[in-house]
């Protein structure tokens, strides 16, 4: 499995990366992914900052990318986290997941995120116009990775 | 024995320290270390109280409190992470 | 809700599709995407032919993400299939859901592949060293639907 | 009433017939249009036969074989579809 990890200030190329998990991979049937973009449904968020704990964010996101790959059969994953100052609507991070069919593409792309929620250490920081505040944690994001303790999935 | 110890985010501003290396005696648990630091009073004892909301680290991988700590350990101590 | 459909032969551009979905829209926080190419693992495959059933297939797809909607609190979708003539390890098909969190977006994905992959009128035909032959539908693709029927999901 | 049917893939190919127009008597079912046209006997028989897994759609909407038709109605034959 050929697997990418980066954690970067600089923007990503969704298409490119998708398309370089299937470019000339003829055992790839299918790519799941996933976008994730600094939301501001209430139009009050001026910026978005991401901390992370460098080295040990690189190192949950390959385990949890290692744990997948031991549930399913998967070709190849990309994870790109960004981290610093960051505008509404701008992306946060990607998890794109190659496979020979949809189901387990599909499976271990929800299962990455899920988990890079609740152990990768990043944390968001919004700014509005009463100033900075931190992003707390939501219950949600625990309890969707409980589901995937199920010993059949 | 020499312990590296690392505040994030929330913590790390409530704190007023992002890094720090302190001598405790061996052996010791990530809680006794905690204690140690609680021991200072004030946002210490008060942001790091048993019950509160945060997460641990050693040499980069969560863990838990009862975790037993070697020489040289890098131990991190973070909010609930809010990435992705 | 936005809805793009579109039945074609021309490529699609994945990247340029998915960040039409977010681009300058703060409520959305989360974009989950599948693309299907044609796979050709025992390298016997020359090409894949598409054929269609002109009318039907984007009223088909319109309803199954009609459907979607009901269920999900959806931003935006985008689905193109393309059609006719293609090469091992091209794009098929593109899925991609907006909305302000994952899990709906997610969900609604392979939602709407499973559906197609049973109801919209296209049959795949594969052309090998003994000439062409249509691929058969499979059983696992039916069952994937019947999952989407528990009432509480 | 007229009824223009069509047929797609490998159902195409083996029935040897892309569309047609049928002029058939009111009331009529899908499933007594699909007896008219096993009725020609060799293919049609058997490709159509009571059993055999192919798919009906009425004016591009997938339907089971009571449902009833109207005049000028669209009607699809084809095998189980393998988009995607």
């Amino acid at each position: 499995m050929t697997i990418k990890i980066a954690v970067q200030a600089a923007p990503f190329d969704l298409g490119a990366e998708i398309a370089a998990l299937h470019r000339d991979t003829p055992a790839v049937g299918a790519v799941a992914s996933f976008l994730g973009t600094v939301r501001n449904e209430a139009g009050t968020v001026s910026e978005m900052c991401l901390e992370h704990y460098p080295g040990m964010t690189e190192k949950a996101l390959a385990e949890i990318v290692q744990n997948a790959q031991t549930r399913w059969a998967l070709h190849s994953v990309t994870v790109i986290h960004r981290i610093g100052p960051l505008a509404p609507c701008d992306p946060i991070v990607m998890v794109a997941v190659a496979s020979a069919h949809r189901d387990a593409a599909f499976a271990a792309c929800a299962f990455i995120m899920d988990f890079l929620k609740t152990q990768a250490p990043f944390w968001k920081q919004e700014t509005t116009a009463d100033g900075a505040h931190w992003v707390d944690a939501k219950d949600s994001d625990t309890g969707a990775c409980a589901r995937w303790a199920a010993p059949d999935l | 024995m020499k312990i590296h110890i690392l505040y994030f985010a929330r913590l790390r501003e409530t704190l007023g320290t992002a890094k720090e290396t302190l001598e405790i005696p061996a052996p010791a648990t990530l809680a006794l270390l905690l204690d140690t630091l609680r021991g200072r009073g004030g946002m210490w004892a008060e942001a790091l109280a048993v019950g509160r909301n945060f997460r641990l680290a050693r040499n980069q991988d969560l863990c838990p409190a009862d975790t037993v700590l070697a020489d040289g350990d890098e131990v991190a101590i973070f909010p609930p992470v809010t990435g992705g």
